[in-house]
């Protein structure tokens, strides 16, 4: 079954609750793969848990820019490009959207259903559109969204967007890779927004000159939603961070401990938040040699969340992710026996 | 030996339909018949690298033969090693090509030697070992006279050795007389003649063996 | 394994709308380019197999670099290529079904081209004395050679087919996996098990291998028949 | 383009410590999941094109359908069949060398025993007319005919080490591409690519085709001579 | 027609050299010698079908050439269709497999064709269109007696309505007799002896050729 500690006090009362995957029947998806009930034994199901989640350290924050087409966009080889063709209408009657009563309310109860629980929050003093949505023109019709896994896999936006395109008129092509690729693909003008959550990879984004204000709103970052990451590992928590202090400490005890951790390592928002969690003194970046020396408990992946999640659950593993992404993982049954 | 009697069809199509058939050891039967007669199919069957209908044995068991196909084939190897196939006997192997006029050729590829050669090559690997029926499909038809009168040599030496029946097919009716104890005439795939060679090959029985002969007065 | 073939079963039952049209752009994409990689490929590798020009021994082995050529590369290249910046991003093929099937041309071309080369090398010369003592020219007898190469080529045709129906390096990078326009067999299976979704990405690969085994009875019947 | 030519040469120049771990991975991946595909892919191609026997037809057709089977179900099989619930979980093999290699037997055998079966079957009857004149028997003749295929099991060795050394569906599902362990060449240019690092993919992508390259020269030299 | 002066190695083996030759329209040679003494090498140089040493073109240019190889080689297709590539004429394609009785096999897969029905399909391939040179290796060396006849005959008129020259490979020196006008002889890669065949075939000038027709006698 899993458990978790008691949140931290800044959380919103939502975010407490036990995702509570077996009271709540999941019809949509899959009907008869039913999460096992938190009774069975753990051996027969999944025994990667959340040990370790709201901490104000975790927050993990979704982002949404629009491309700016005057960026100063450049080839492979660092070649100055003009007129790359940027679909700025459509990007911005998206964001509009989802940023309008009708969008967020929707984002904001999404996986109520499923998992009887928001899988999203909304930010404090979210940016908030009020005015008119411009429909779409042949021109602008087909918008192209890069996005994160975590978005995608969480089913967020399939759940939103055939809304927005039924009343609107647009096309919404969503490609979803790790935050890294997502960004990269915006730079090599292949997509008129995103929707990212790593403050540090958008700020570059921004400082580039690669987003722009959209009329109507203050910033290039529009922060909307968030939810929170959350340590999982297994359920007997060798390493005892479901009591420690801190999620810092949490890590810190793993690293002491040499409890194996698997990283995503592909350069996602939630690889780029795990690498701010390690003790210093440890000098783990994003670069394999600055854990050459940890490779017996330190296993970088490399891969999806999904994957990785896989292996955390096979290797008994600790394990960062975004809540989202573990309640769909759980929901879906994770492991066929 | 014995052959059992047995026919083969391809489609609809009766390729072969042969009587049961006795080979005495230490004799020459001389195949013959017009091309598409049946002979090389007979040939297969006997020598087992074919099943007849119903995967009947044409040959019968216990007896071991050896068969050069008509289409000579050279494994990917030196001539030398192609010969060892046959048997492992290297003296005889040296022998049997110097012989035939092949001792240059030892060391040679087997896939690049001219038509001749292949064919005594093959001969040459066919006779390395003992059997008791030993079955030639044309074996001298691609060969010079002069290696076609070894070849006949050699195979008149191996009956004599080996005290084997040999099963000669070929369209060199001198070949045939010179060699041959008894002949054996196909026509359209029925075998319809059979007996002494003489007797075949001079005074044959059937009208379409006469016909057949008739060609050989104007070769 | 019980579960996977109950939900196949029952995607398919169900008409899944989704799976539909996943099947529909598993089967254009998969169709179109091993025929365009046949279409290309099988002459080029006659030409190769048959034929003596200064510099063969060099497009043999150019071929067969290309071969091992990973997806991922070949995903890569074109992805930069067709992008925004890229030297062809004004044709907007990035993201479609047709520059998938580029992608896949580029991988299977030549693995056609040495499957049919390799043959060709064994049956030429005999082809082409005959040929030539007949007076046939260049063209006739490249056409006899097609004919002599019926049998590998419907093997080969297999071997295209099922690479591109099973592949899904570059198939993801350039098509991105979009639902409803780009996403195939092999991403959706990508995506169900990065969801944790097994039994579902299982169901896919079980319909995708009947799929396969359908083909593979079809074509295996006609070459049956043609031997 | 010109970018990552530069990075390609500066990673081999410097000696780069993780580069130097993906390529030994690497090697020792694809290396002995070409070489054990051959050792049991090339006798039964030889077997299944050579010698008819009940069945005989549905083998093939099996064995083409296997060739079909997509990489990521591959390896999500597999993965289901070791991972710590499964039937095979006690050996402990998941997110090693040693799955990876057997996920990649299992993916490029198929592809072994189609290539030969498509060679012996034209020239087997003449081999084995000619071997069974000659009162040789049935593993003689085998052996003979793997002689005759040796111009064959050349290029479709090529063809299964191109296979194996540019895969990722099924070596990144079962092997994990743990960094220092079990990441290989192409699991590392999906990190970069995901990373957006798309130039430092393609150094890679350039490296692994210089060794592909290097391999094929040497194989077709090898292959003339013993032509 | 003239054949320009070639010779031809594999590796350090020179396997062929040949003097400039003239061939007569109207005539037709014998080429004869032993098994691998270069008939088949000089009829493929002659033929274009292999380049010479020094990719010298053995053949004279503008004259057409129409070869059969030693091997036949039956294309994937019916025999009548077969025979159709050597040219589209229907009723003499159809004329040719008559005479030599290949009448029923029109519609068999040439791929299964017996020995002998091969080299009748091929020769009746070549024959097909007019040519300046005929180039034929060992055409009747499979066939049965009839057939033989019947294919020197179509040689004969083959000659007689085109006015071509032509090469024929043989070991069959009655046949030799029967047609040729010229004779060439090979000993070992070398062109040793040309001539008048009543001359070359009966009273030679070289020793060489002597010790070979020899075997004339015996045979
Ligand atoms: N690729 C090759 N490499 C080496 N030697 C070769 C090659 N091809 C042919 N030869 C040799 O050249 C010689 C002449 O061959 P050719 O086929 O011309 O003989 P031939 O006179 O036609 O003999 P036959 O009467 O047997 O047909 C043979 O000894 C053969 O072994
Ligand atoms: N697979 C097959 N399908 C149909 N017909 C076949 C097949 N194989 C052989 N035949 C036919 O069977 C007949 C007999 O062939 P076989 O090779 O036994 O003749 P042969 O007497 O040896 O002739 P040759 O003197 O020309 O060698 C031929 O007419 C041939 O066309
Ligand atoms: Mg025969
Ligand atoms: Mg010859």
């Amino acid at each position: 079954g899993t458990q978790t500690t008691p949140p931290a006090a800044t959380e919103p009362p939502a975010a407490t609750q036990q995702p509570a995957a077996a009271e709540t029947p999941a019809p949509e998806p899959e009907p008869e793969v039913t999460p096992e009930p938190e009774s069975e034994a753990p051996a027969s199901t999944v025994n990667t848990v959340i040990l370790k989640e709201a901490d104000s350290a975790m927050i993990n924050t979704y982002t949404l820019l629009a491309v700016n087409p005057e960026a100063p966009f450049t080839d492979a080889d660092g070649n100055a490009v003009s007129d790359v063709s940027i679909n700025t209408a459509g990007a911005q009657a998206l964001i509009d959207w989802l940023l309008s009563d009708e969008g967020l309310d929707m984002a904001v109860n999404y996986g109520q259903a499923d998992y009887g629980d928001s899988l999203f929050y909304l930010l404090d003093g979210a940016p908030h559109y009020t005015g008119e949505i411009e429909p779409a023109t042949p021109e602008t019709a087909t918008i192209r969204l890069s996005t994160t896994t975590s978005v995608n896999d969480s089913g967020l936006l399939g759940n939103l967007l055939p809304v927005f395109e039924e009343e609107y008129g647009y096309t919404v092509e969503i490609q979803s890779a790790g935050t890294g690729k997502a960004i990269a693909a915006a730079k090599y003008g292949n997509a008129d927004l995103i929707l990212v959550h790593a403050k540090s990879q958008e700020e570059a984004f921004v400082a580039d000159g690669f987003a722009y204000v959209l009329p109507g709103f203050e910033s290039e970052r529009l922060s909307f939603l968030y939810n929170f990451f959350v340590l999982c590992g297994p359920s007997e928590d060798p390493a005892g961070v479901a009591s420690s202090e801190s999620v810092l400490d949490a890590f810190a005890a793993i690293a002491d401990g040499k409890y194996t951790f698997i990283s995503r390592g592909d350069g996602s928002g939630t690889h780029t938040k795990e690498l701010s969690l390690w003790p210093e003194a440890l000098g783990i970046t994003a670069e394999p040699e600055s854990f050459a020396d940890y490779t017996d408990w330190y296993v970088s992946a490399n891969a999806g969340m999904g994957a990785c999640l896989v292996m955390a659950e096979e290797m008994g593993a600790y394990i960062l992710t975004d809540k989202a992404t573990f309640l769909t993982f759980q929901v879906n049954g994770g492991i066929m026996n | 030996m014995t052959i059992n009697a047995c026919t083969k069809s391809f489609g609809q199509n009766t390729v072969l339909r042969c009587p049961a058939l006795k080979l005495e050891p230490g004799l020459i039967y001389a195949v013959i018949g017009a091309n598409g007669s049946g002979k090389s199919t007979f040939a297969r069957l006997a020598s087992g690298t074919l099943p007849a209908d119903g995967n009947i044995k044409a040959a019968g068991s216990g007896e071991t033969v050896r068969y050069m196909p008509q289409k000579s084939y050279a494994f990917r190897m030196r001539t030398l090693s192609n010969i060892l196939l046959g048997g492992k006997d290297r003296s005889r192997a040296e022998k049997l090509m110097d012989s035939l006029r092949l001792d240059g050729l030892s060391e040679r590829r087997a896939g690049v030697l001219s038509g001749g050669e292949t064919a005594k090559m093959a001969l040459a690997r066919v006779l390395m070992q003992p059997c008791d029926v030993l079955i030639l499909d044309e074996p001298t038809a691609a060969m010079d006279m002069e290696s076609s009168a070894v070849s006949e040599q050699l195979i008149l030496d191996y009956r004599q050795e080996t005290g084997c029946a040999v099963l000669l097919i070929t369209h060199d009716l001198h070949q045939a007389r010179r060699l041959a104890d008894q002949a054996i005439f196909f026509h359209q795939g029925e075998l319809l003649e059979t007996g002494p060679a003489e007797r075949v090959l001079f005074h044959p029985d059937c009208e379409a063996t006469e016909r057949f002969l008739d060609f050989y007065g104007g070769a | 394994m019980h579960t996977a073939l109950q939900k196949a079963l029952e995607l398919i039952l169900n008409g899944d709308r989704e799976l539909g049209n996943i099947l529909l752009v598993t089967a254009r994409m998969s169709l179109s380019s091993s025929l365009i990689a046949m279409l290309i490929g099988v002459p080029a590798g006659i030409f190769l197999g048959a034929f003596r020009f200064p510099g063969r021994q060099i497009w043999i082995i150019l071929n067969r670099t290309l071969m091992g050529m990973p997806p991922v590369v070949c995903g890569l290249l074109l992805y930069l290529l067709f992008s925004g910046v890229g030297p062809f991003g004004k044709w907007k093929m990035l993201f479609t079904v047709r520059i998938m099937v580029l992608a896949q041309v580029l991988l299977i071309t030549p693995l056609v081209v040495a499957n049919l080369e390799t043959y060709v090398a064994s049956v030429s010369p005999s082809v082409r004395e005959s040929a030539r003592g007949l007076g046939l020219g260049r063209g006739k007898t490249f056409l006899l050679l097609v004919n002599e190469c019926v049998y590998p080529i419907f093997s080969t045709y297999l071997l295209a087919f099922a690479r591109a129906i099973a592949e899904v390096g570059a198939v993801s990078m350039v098509g991105g996996a979009i639902a409803w326009k780009t996403n195939v067999m092999t991403t959706a299976i990508m995506q169900y098990t990065n969801r944790g979704n097994f039994s579902l990405g299982i169901a896919l690969g079980m319909i995708l291998m009947a799929v396969s085994l359908a083909v593979n009875i079809v074509v295996s019947l006609l070459q049956r028949r043609l031997k």
